[in-house]
């Protein structure tokens, strides 16, 4: 196991009382695979992957008896110190808006070349010539003089290869990717997805992706975590789950998204009523009061992610599907 | 299928900006299509590309630099100030960002009845009933005429949006972008709506989006704009099945290459510095993307041309 | 809701209950401000010595200090008790400083609202048309910004002489570019938003849409950035009034009592200390209130 | 970039003219001349008349301005109504002080601003934080004069450090210079750290969420090197534009501490001579804190340009 995450629970203060926008989340990544985390907005799939790194705000809380490993390694109780020779050396992470991730007033190579100097003590020559290089193996033409370029002189595209190759540059192990083609076009979607599964599979690194849209981490993943209000309601290997889908959630969301191949005036199946407030989650399972099959059991207990194998296709639900 | 009136004629619209003294920045330029009434014409393309500019356009916010607008035969390029405002209940917008689309200190109650106060049609209890009612017919939960719009959610905020419009019983809405910043849950919900009041209010509809999954969906027909032109227009199932520009074919495969990997190739489409339109180079908008050019595209702008009956487009190759 | 969770991240750096947020230092400035504003306006029924009575006799007493005088028939001797002391030429420094809040206080409020009220029409118009006018419109508020202040009161006090009313509307023009640029700003900002595109779009009047729409959005940072101006109206006053350019004497004021106690201030040091003290405190409390207005309303604004 | 420039350059010479040509026009509606400043309380009705015929004062005002404005173009700034002395003369004696009081204030108040604002924004929220924050509120709340007061008391008249007031200029000694430089000095720089302090501390709060520094977190960068490399420069646009609003006003705004503390400023020149309706130095005078105004506005601009790519692209 490359990484394991137990019992995590993120707590934030807000004016209005707390809210946990992870409640309680358990998953396991191997070695080289690809990990699709997908839900809705405020699901709580970015404050997951970002508790991962330690990157939350000040004043948020992780459960006591969270864990976070990550190569025997318990991340939560690594002083600042210590992640930071973990962050963008083991683990690295890419951020949906290229735009707003680069430092909107630093040449991109030499954002590029940062961690380069800070985690292989490169000189900034060396660093320099690397840089180009990795731009260059992202599939940025004319490289070197793009370097000396700033962040708003690019196109969409060709930030997020700059980011891209900025989380690769040490050779991390595992990536995170959060929502990394949600900005950008479609025809460009595809381009850095193509990448991203070229580079996973040559650095054989692993990776989270973290996305709302079903169909992509249905082409791009090995294993999926479905959340929905701050927990995992079901989780399997990518084929089974898509052949499978046990969760209503997972199935009305699947259902939910328009298809091209759709005759036109189709109505759509759509999942009732709104995500629920963060503050004040519903009781039982979170998704009951939008289930079509709730019944007085879901209203009232939560049900667990069974079974225990964290290897096996679980489901949290009183009546999965068949 | 359609009573074949025409709803909307756009004639050749062109938008310029002045960004500075010497500098015009061409969003839009020489755009034409019509829809019929009843019908809903999709506009596709990707961000940039100058959709927005198109609707913006329409409504006469700001007018485009030259070009004809005609709604039901009255140009709205043309006539009077004071003709205008007594038009515009006839045409009417739902923008994307319904957050920066609703006046943060007004009630959605105050925001919908807007139409009805600018008519000044009705009592206040009258016109508070009728705002209820729509609030009903748009799947708002009438209690809810208090509150405002940062008290509810982004879906609900989009009902608003549509209840606003649809008080003035618009001929033709449009729609830029309305479910684009939308979870997927919520945005089913919402063009389940569109559809259902579509059918019932006849509505005629300009449906703007980036996504060609929902366009087809929602739309009869289908226009795909590059860089402030047109490339091509025809039927939702006639276009989305034999694609005829090659950007049309980019777009799509687009779509399906999400679900299905490939290896890295060299052509890759994303590696241009500038996503905007600076200075139109001569020739075919997308030459330099495109990998069926020939010679005569990178030195004469192709024209719209019928292929069939309800089928235009604007290529040297495809034609 | 589209991003709730980053709502809450950001939430949990921002707002804090009400009671928590405003803390003991607004409410001591509110304690601090009303006192001054009670002094000031019922000036006249407190047990106060007159405020431009000499006691020749005791020049720069210290406070506390009791005089002992003869009451006019020379028989019953009388006790004044000068809390403050007095001044060098004998005079209360109580009764004067109250008297003199009246100044401080008339300026500090009536000076912003000139600039509110002018400024915000000016910058509105200018945010809302653009064009031409605009930049007509600024370039003639740059002009202003760039003019020496000094310069264009002391020629207010040449040219139209010595006086309250006078020193407020000067003081009241020269505030008005601040204004201007606040208020345009905060018009651009909103109509640029789509709300009042749909105003158009449904018909609504350009009347309608800037009194509607966009003003109910722009009051409340504007009356915010009123409440910073006011301690700044005030240091302003102060200011003239230490250069002997504010109200004409006998009229007590606190930058002229600071300025009064500027010879003796080692042997004497309360003449000028003591005001200073006052106009410091006074100054500090609408510095503390109109941040703490303003961190408020940034954090309601932060919900809209 | 340098059309940007040029064009910015040519806006703030306009600004130059109209302060100018306003300052004109209110010293002109001013009641009372320089002629009875010079002929004294009892002149005759015609020796004025004859005193302002000499002077040139009875021709209309716009050929007046239009003489000095000529003359200024070469290099001429006229000549002192009541002491003929030149006024560049009067000018650069006095220029040198106000210059070096401004400069020593400055940099006063950034070496108290920045670090503070720094350490402030980055443990934001915590007792040293509020700590901070009080003491530059009550900074901010003590008036130039009181400050000033204040200060001559604790260290000139208490202490017995520094000279409470009076200037010696350089030839007297370096040490001399700056001791009698310090008091003025302190007085301003005490004042202006704290807002200073406070838009770099918010602006750097602001920066410090934006998501290119948690992308230089997950970096694995210390936050040393995100503080000072990635988060200082896109926080101190506003900094800038204050410290430019600053220094621009100090030229002219410094007269209330030239005066208390007695310095042969051009602030104290410039009260002397519209006391005295010497509107060729007032002219001089205006023109130059004006010119000084313009000056520094041009540099704030430059200096984001040079800040920020962003601002290059769109002068481009």
């Amino acid at each position: 196991m490359l990484l394991m995450v137990n019992r995590l629970r993120v707590r934030i203060p807000t004016d209005r009382g707390p809210v946990c926008p992870v409640d309680g989340v358990s998953f396991t990544l191997e070695r080289g695979k690809t990990l699709g985390l997908v839900g809705e907005s405020g699901c709580g799939k970015t404050v997951l992957c970002r508790a991962i790194l330690g990157l939350l705000p000040k004043g948020t809380m992780l459960s006591k008896d969270a864990e976070i490993i990550f190569d025997g390694q318990l991340l939560n109780r690594l002083p600042e110190r210590g992640l930071n020779k973990i962050r963008g050396r083991e683990v690295a992470m890419i951020f949906q808006d290229p735009m707003t991730a680069l430092n909107p007033v630093m040449t991109v190579g030499r954002q590029l070349s940062e961690p380069l100097v800070h985690h292989l003590g490169m000189t900034a020559k060396d660093a320099k010539r690397k840089a180009t290089q990795l731009m260059a193996a992202t599939g940025i033409p004319n490289a070197e003089q793009r370097a000396r370029l700033y962040p708003h002189q690019l196109s969409g595209g060709l930030r997020q290869r700059i980011a891209i190759a900025m989380a690769l540059a040490c050779e991390p192990r595992l990536l995170i990717a959060d929502e990394p083609t949600t900005a950008l076009d479609a025809t460009i979607q595809a381009d850095i997805l193509d990448l991203l599964s070229f580079l996973h599979n040559e650095k054989r690194m692993a990776m989270i992706l973290i996305t709302h849209d079903l169909r992509m981490a249905a082409a791009r993943t090995q294993n999926i975590a479905v959340m929905y209000a701050g927990k995992i309601v079901e989780t399997a290997t990518t084929g089974e789950l898509f052949a499978n889908m046990r969760m209503p959630y997972t199935r009305a969301l699947f259902n939910a998204i328009p298809r091209i191949g759709n005759p036109t005036h189709r109505v759509l199946k759509t999942i009732v009523g709104q995500p629920p407030n963060p503050i004040d989650p519903p009781q039982g399972c979170r998704f009951s009061p939008r289930c079509l099959y709730a019944s007085l059991k879901c209203k009232a207990e939560e049900p667990p992610l069974l079974p225990e194998d964290p290897l096996a296709h679980r489901t949290a639900c009183w009546h999965p599907l068949t | 299928m359609f009573n074949q009136r025409t709803i909307l004629d756009v004639q050749n619209i062109r938008v310029e900006f002045r960004i500075e003294k010497r500098k015009t920045l061409r969003a839009v330029s020489g755009v034409s299509f019509d829809i019929k009434q009843g019908e809903t014409l999709g506009l596709v393309g990707e961000s940039g590309c100058g959709k927005s500019s198109v609707a913006r356009a329409i409504m006469q916010l700001p007018p485009p630099t030259s070009g004809r607008v005609l709604l039901e035969g009255d140009d709205l390029t043309e006539v009077s100030k004071k003709q205008l405002r007594q038009l515009r209940p006839k045409f009417q917008i739902v923008f994307q960002d319904s957050i920066s689309a609703l006046n943060p200190r007004q009630t959605i109650g105050a925001a919908i009845a807007m139409p009805l106060h600018i008519a000044n049609n009705g009592s206040r209890s009258e016109q508070k009933f009728m705002v209820q009612k729509m609030m009903a017919q748009v799947g708002i939960d009438p209690e809810y005429y208090n509150l405002r719009p940062f008290e509810l959610s982004g879906g609900q905020c989009q009902r608003v949006q549509i209840a606003r419009a649809l008080m003035t019983n618009p001929h033709l809405l449009i729609c830029d972008e309305p479910v684009s910043s939308l979870d997927v849950s919520v945005q089913a919900q919402i063009i389940n709506l569109l559809e259902d009041l579509r059918c019932r209010y006849g509505l005629t509809m300009l449906f703007i989006s980036h996504d060609l999954a929902v366009v087809k969906n929602v739309c009869d027909r289908v226009a795909v704009m590059y860089m402030g032109k047109l490339c091509e227009i025809g039927s939702s199932d006639d276009l989305y099945r034999f694609p005829l520009h090659p950007y049309t074919e980019i777009l799509l495969n687009a779509v399906a290459r999400i679900e299905q990997p490939r290896a890295l190739s060299d052509a890759q489409t994303d590696v241009m510095d500038s996503p905007f339109p600076a200075g139109s180079p001569p020739g075919c908008r997308f030459h330099q993307r495109c990998n069926m050019k020939q010679g005569i595209c990178s030195e004469t702008e192709p024209e719209m041309k019928r292929v069939r009956s309800d089928r235009w487009v604007a290529c040297h190759v495809r034609e | 809701m589209a991003h709730p969770i980053q709502n809450t991240e950001s939430a949990c750096h921002g707002p804090m209950p009400l009671s928590e947020k405003l803390g003991i230092g607004f409410w001591l400035s509110v304690g601090w401000i009303a006192l001054v504003f009670a002094c000031a306006i019922f000036a006249d029924l407190l047990p106060l010595a007159e405020y431009d009575a000499m006691d020749w006799k005791n020049q720069a007493s210290p406070p506390g200090f009791r005089a002992i005088r003869s009451d006019s028939h020379g028989q019953s001797a009388i006790t004044t008790v000068y809390v403050f002391g007095t001044d060098t030429m004998g005079r209360d420094i109580l009764a004067r400083l109250i008297y003199g809040a009246r100044i401080s206080l008339a300026v500090g409020l009536i000076a912003p609202m000139i600039g509110l009220v002018i400024g915000g029409i000016i910058g509105m118009l200018a945010g809302f048309y653009r064009g031409r006018a605009e930049t007509i419109v600024m370039a003639i508020m740059d002009v202003i910004l760039a003019f020496p202040g000094l310069v264009l009161l002391l020629a207010v006090y040449f040219y139209l002489g010595p006086g309250l009313d006078k020193m407020i509307f000067a003081l009241g023009f020269l505030t008005i570019p601040a204004f201007t640029r606040v208020a345009r700003a905060n018009t651009l900002n909103f109509s640029q938003r789509d709300f009042v595109t749909a105003a158009r779009a449904l018909g609504q009047s350009d009347i309608h849409i800037l009194a509607r729409e966009i003003l109910p959005n722009i009051v409340m940072p504007m009356i915010v950035y009123a409440l910073l101006i006011v301690s700044y109206m005030i240091v302003a006053e102060g200011s003239l009034s230490f250069l002997a350019l504010g109200v004409p004497p006998p009229t007590p004021s606190w930058g002229g009592m600071i300025a009064g106690g500027k010879e003796m201030l080692d042997e004497a040091a309360h003449v000028s200390l003591i005001p200073a003290l006052v106009m410091f405190l006074t100054v500090l409390s609408f510095n503390l209130i109109g941040d703490a207005v303003r961190a408020l309303v940034d954090a309601r604004e932060g919900q809209l | 970039m340098f059309r940007h420039l040029i064009k910015k350059f040519l806006r703030l010479l306009s600004v130059l003219v109209a302060v100018t040509a306003l300052t004109f026009l209110m010293m002109d509606v001013l009641p009372g001349d320089v002629a009875y400043e010079i002929a004294g309380a009892d002149a005759t009705v015609e020796g004025v008349k004859a005193l302002r015929e000499a002077l040139g004062l009875d021709r209309h005002i716009f050929i007046r301005y239009g003489d000095w404005l000529a003359g200024v173009v070469q290099g001429d700034f006229g000549r002192s109504l009541l002491t003929h002395e030149p006024v560049a003369n009067a000018i650069f004696a006095c220029l040198p002080v106000t210059l070096e009081l401004m400069m020593i204030s400055q940099i006063l108040a950034l070496v108290l601003a920045i670090p503070i604002g720094i350490i402030s924004a980055y443990r934001s929220r915590s007792g040293l934080d509020r700590a901070f924050s009080a003491t530059a509120f009550a900074f901010m709340s003590a008036p130039v004069f009181v400050m000033a007061m204040v200060l001559i008391y604790i260290f000139a008249l208490k202490l017995r450090w520094l000279p409470a007031t009076g200037f010696a200029p350089l030839s007297e000694g370096l040490l001399a210079n700056i001791r009698s430089l310090m008091l003025p000095a302190a007085s301003l720089a005490l004042l202006e750290w704290a807002p200073l302090m406070r838009v770099l501390r918010s602006d750097m709060i602001a920066t410090l969420q934006e998501t290119f520094i948690l992308s230089a977190k997950a970096k694995g960068l210390s936050a040393r090197k995100i503080l000072f490399d990635h988060a200082l420069k896109p926080s101190s646009f506003t900094l800038i534009t204050i410290l430019g609003i600053h220094i621009g006003h100090l030229v002219g705004g410094a007269v209330i501490v030239e005066s208390i503390f007695a310095l042969p400023g051009i602030g104290r020149l410039l009260v002397g001579a519209i006391y005295s309706r010497d509107l060729n130095m007032v002219q001089g005078c205006i023109l130059l804190i004006t010119l000084g105004y313009v000056v520094v506005n041009f540099l704030v601009d430059a200096l984001y340009s040079f800040l920020d790519p962003r601002v290059r692209a769109q002068a481009d």
